[in-house]
């Protein structure tokens, strides 16, 4: 066991973190600079990290979940609005189908409140959903069940607009009907590969609220140094270093569980990824809004205004809880793993 | 002590809600779409003029001289009938009552309750937020006027107001909050601009700014004397933390309303965790429906209040905040990634713990000022 | 509506408050004072409170459920160390039936778990549950069901011993024999009868509650105001007032509920003052775990001792509590009677 | 970065486990019995004996010089065979090492790693708690010795204990925190008083107050220089906030194991808010485990450690009064009023925020030193 970062790892999460700083919106105003969009989507799409999880040889992932999520938090942490988790899943999707690469941007197709992929009966079925994370995509990624498992289908995506979480809008589908995807080699997934698909996602999902948490706690921290009432630094109010100090604790407890879920996703079986995966969701989860609301309140009435970038990264933290499950769907897969449920429902 | 309606209270009830059954507007909750904001002033005419508005205050001001707890029973029915709540001025109107002299008092208040002129309260600057009195907004005397100039934000419903009550500084050489005076201000004069603050909610249309540049109060237009300002701002703030004066068990009432029938009409959509938020906001809205009456039958005898608002205020958090959870909980789950009407209440209860004094500020009160810990 | 407590029921609370004053305990040592205990014993004995709930003209109560928890309240602020809820929920429950009164101190015969009345099937079956409160008691009340509805038996209790709540001792009760009560003129009671006891039992722990959470505030304010560390009272620093104020806000909130929830026991439909007690246990029960909490944090390491009364507070709250139903039991109370249960248990 | 055992660390794992399963004794929890401490010392020496205690620390004084991280997974084994945790020592360990000059090491650092020789902490008094600097307990020097008189409070396992390890006062004339020394004080001597500290729990056996009236120690056995003891005593408190270091995972994780098994064996018996909260200490305590996996792995390197101590100290009281919650719902609902184990962990939980420094000192730490945030 020795569960610290690699050198190679290490000096991945400073190239984003640079990516990040060099790009990320500084001001809500900001989140609108075309030309400074631009420029992140282009360093992202440079620094090739949208294809951690295509194959290599024998199928495995050019780089492990570990590293798909040191890259996840820093985005988080930005907060960066240029697609990432989409592309990552749907790429994680293909290379374990075995299909060949998309040729254009590409994200997943979940079901209206992103509790999982959508999935049709058969191809005759049109798909409606939500592609999440779908700034600068053309398509998303389906599944069609089989007699013998799940085969991947496309469906078009158009007008990704900005919802509840303004760094990555999502597009609504309609009743697309579903396209198979070209070329050959594919096989069919199991519900396995269902299974560590999801457990992946859940673990970029924390990683992303632990960056989304970083962001707020800086931001909040930075408030609190500057801001004056009563002659001096509001952040030199115990009540105010409490909270700050309960956010910071939150979020090393949440980086401690990420870890491992990301660790879990290519390491453990489905099953106990997933499992593993639901510990760190709830626990993040939880933590996030905890911490957002902190951030908030830190900032006092500007915090409430929405040029003040607090409400940013709550708002993608909303986001990355729903993604596959929020915090009460994973205390229930919790409570499910570990068989503690089948409570009666009233009184005891 | 009992909780149940007088012969007269049952009567009024009912015609209350008779009313209520052929008027009710159906009005969006105010912290989920600007257009609350459009029906709001015809709302406020409305119940005013079928006699339902500023029941507790006095005839004089053209309110109805009846026992405070009225107003809960309005709240009940306003609730019960998923209109919208009763407007939230009460602070307004006691902190003129108190501090403003006689002429003052005929002059404006029967315009701010009857809704036909529209008040804002321009207390808050950019660096004066929990220390209000340390405010920069200057009133210098000009002949037998003020000229105003200063910069306020939270300034309630500053679009549409007729008057705002400006909190500036008139003396700027004796401590801080003594040096305050408060004056009733005409919003359409040259020397004000106005513009919306939007919230993290997307409302635009519930607080402005306004900068004053030259704007001009006339003398006579003071409310209460030179360096009362401080005075009667601790006497508008206070009661804003009071539910009761803000008619807000109706606004809970009505959202938990609303979250029980969203409930309901989709069982095995939701997770434990979403039944148990949405059974604390009910627990915490009763709560508050219940202390209101407390509270406002301790005014039976009179209002006399000190820092128990500020315990008020707290509770009236804990219920916003539980039921904004619960709200987001039933968000998202059929519409996709928009926004929808239960994220915007979340995020709108965020501010509870923020406006009319911090959550951190109110605690401070309550420590020292009831139970009498000793100041840091 | 006018929910202000009369001029009576004012100089009743001012008397309980004095005879708490007077008597109740003022350290964990004074708990084992003999002397002590019987003078509090001998002076509630005097006050006649243990017979509020007792029939007057038309088999009505001497006195209201409100004032019956103002007692109930001033008693748990005490914390007073003789038993009154056991006795009152006797007599109360003796009224209902129309039945003479007892003879000597009673109590009621509840469930292990505290949740509700013993209730056996036939005069035959022995009885097993805990008598609570069982200072000074002979005997406990039980439920048999008959076809037409539940007649009042006793069951013989020694041996009270102190156990979760020092101030509270109960006795186990082991397979004893039911006895019919004896007299004429009984009637059967009914389940809206029990449901209506059920309510007036909440509203009752509601106020005991109540009162332990002022106590332990009290307690703790005047240790946070002594208390010295860094050259200052410790209820100085913004964190100690927070706490404290943080408290007294949520008796404030449990007061309201209490309040309302005594008062619908005698005035509302069963079914309703029910729903009323339910949602003031919830908020009770869960204040007042917290709010003894509190007064723990506040005391420092002292709070952890044997030696502080804090722990005193907490563990009478944590009886309390439990009868007829803890946090989670009452909330299952709400979800039943607001409709919004029956959801699955798994994902959604 | 990999959470799997290399091949030594799953040969290691193998051994314990084959240990374990013939020398479990059973003990209850610490939490709840005192029957606990009757057993602690045999299986300390047990432990140490099997080659099983002190893997991470240097040969020379007992341990084994393996990595640190082989303490997770003793934590992990003990867990889950449901034995006792290791003995929490390390921060007496840590600070002896530290300080203490090669000769102290080495006379009384094997017997404290072997159990031969039994420690208490002797730092907080009953008017030095948050505020330790301010401690009275003195050292007068008298030849070659030391004359000690002061009041202790919260010593750990003082009725057991062969030596003592006392924060006392040297030098009374400098600022508070130049004038403390440590020292190691033999307890067998006259001029000591033990009394049991009983708990909020029943027990009396982990904690005493120690009453030193002329009590003796050789100057030689200071351990560090004087005027060290401050530092000596921050390092001590640093350590015993680290759950690694206490091996608390182990006590964690063995109860969330019991409660889980309490809930299995008795479905449909406990409310849904029972079973949350289970499901929350589950989460809770696999947190901790991972987290120490983090900064035992952090230690790969060698030990080097400042303020985030606080922020692990905070992490573990969450579980612990998370674990402790969960146990409250469990308690008492067979087996009548008594006290019960389950009641016995929840009231232990409550110390877990104030000792080793309170949970509001940690904050302090966290904002001012972590944060960077003023100093009020």
């Amino acid at each position: 066991m020795d569960v610290r970062l690699s050198a190679e790892q290490q000096a991945l999460r400073e190239a984003a973190a640079r990516l990040v700083d060099d790009h990320a919106p500084g001001s809500v105003a900001e989140l609108d600079d075309a030309a400074r969009t631009a420029r992140l989507e282009a360093a992202l799409t440079g620094s090739g990290w949208r294809e951690l999880r295509a194959p290599e040889d024998e199928g495995r992932p050019l780089a492990s979940a570990v590293e798909t999520a040191i890259v996840a938090e820093e985005l988080g942490r930005g907060p960066a609005d240029a697609s990432f988790l989409g592309p990552t899943l749907a790429t994680e999707l293909r290379r374990r189908a075995g299909a060949e690469p998309a040729t254009a941007l590409e994200t997943v197709l979940l079901r209206p409140d992103l509790s999982g992929l959508v999935v049709v009966e058969d191809e005759q079925t049109r798909c409606s959903g939500v592609a999440i994370d779908a700034r600068g995509v053309a398509s998303a990624l389906a599944l069609v069940r089989t007699g013998h498992g799940y085969d991947l289908v496309g469906v078009p995506v158009a007008g990704a607009s900005p919802g509840r979480d303004l760094t990555r809008p999502a597009a609504m589908v309609e009743g697309a009907a579903p396209e198979r995807l070209p070329g050959a080699g594919r096989r069919l997934l199991t519900a396995e590969d269902i299974e560590a698909w999801s457990a992946f996602t859940l673990a970029l999902t924390c990683a992303d609220l632990v960056g989304t948490m970083r962001g707020a706690v800086d931001l909040a921290r930075e408030y609190a140094s500057v801001r004056r009432q009563y002659g001096k630094a509001i952040g030199s109010f115990q009540s105010v270093q409490h909270m700050l100090a309960d956010a910071f604790v939150s979020i090393e407890g949440s980086s401690s569980v990420t870890r491992h879920a990301a660790w879990a996703a290519d390491t453990l079986p489905p099953g106990e990824a997933l499992a593993a995966a639901a510990v760190a969701k709830a626990y993040c989860a939880r933590a996030a809004r905890e911490v957002c609301e902190t951030a908030i309140q830190v900032h006092g009435g500007i915090g409430m205004t929405w040029e003040c970038l607090a409400h940013i990264h709550l708002r993608r933290a909303l986001l990355s809880t729903q993604v596959l499950g929020d915090v009460g769907a994973n205390l229930a897969r919790v409570v499910a793993h570990r068989k503690i449920g089948g409570v009666h429902d009233g009184l005891r | 002590m009992d909780f149940a309606d007088s012969p007269e209270e049952a009567a009024f009830r009912a015609r209350l809600r008779a009313w209520l059954a052929e008027n009710n507007p159906k009005l969006p909750q105010s912290s989920t779409a600007d257009e609350y904001w459009d029906g709001q002033a015809p709302w406020h005419r409305a119940l005013y003029d079928a006699g339902f508005f500023g029941l507790s205050w006095p005839e004089e001001i053209g309110g109805h001289g009846l026992p405070s707890v009225y107003e809960a029973i309005v709240d009940e029915e306003l609730a019960q009938a998923g209109a919208p709540p009763r407007p939230s001025l009460g602070y307004l109107v006691q902190g003129m009552m108190r501090h403003g002299g006689q002429d003052v008092r005929r002059r404006f208040l029967p315009g701010l309750v009857s809704g036909r002129e529209r008040w804002c309260q321009g207390f808050s600057e950019p660096d004066a937020g929990s220390d209000l009195a340390s405010l920069r907004t200057r009133a210098v005397p000009r002949g037998d006027e003020y000229v105003i100039t200063g910069h306020k934000v939270w300034t309630s419903y500053s679009d549409e107001a007729d008057w705002c009550l400006v909190l500036a500084r008139t003396d700027p050489d004796v401590p801080k909050h003594r040096g305050l005076s408060a004056f009733a201000v005409r919003m359409d004069q040259p020397g004000i601009e106005q513009r919306p603050l939007k919230m993290i909610n997307g409302v635009t249309r519930e607080f402005g700014e306004v900068i004053f540049d030259g704007a001009v109060a006339k003398a006579s237009d003071m409310v209460g004397s030179p360096g009362e300002g401080w005075r009667l701002a601790m006497t508008v703030v206070s009661h804003e933390r009071e539910p009761g004066e803000l008619g807000y068990v109706a606004r809970y009432s009505k959202a938990v309303n609303e979250l029980v029938d969203r409930l309901r009409s989709a069982p095995g959509r939701f997770t434990e965790e979403n039944v148990r938020d949405v059974a604390w906001a009910v627990v915490e809205a009763e709560m508050l429906r219940l202390h209101v009456c407390r509270r406002l039958s301790d005014r039976l005898d009179g209002i006399s209040h000190g820092p128990e608002g500020s315990v008020d205020k707290l509770l009236m958090t804990r219920v916003e905040q539980a039921v904004g959870h619960a709200a987001l909980g039933m968000s998202n789950l059929t519409g996709g990634i928009e926004e929808d009407t239960w994220l915007k209440m979340y995020l709108y209860s965020r501010a509870q713990s923020i406006m009319g004094g911090t959550s951190q500020i109110q605690r401070n009160l309550v420590a020292t000022r009831i139970l009498g810990l000793p100041v840091a």
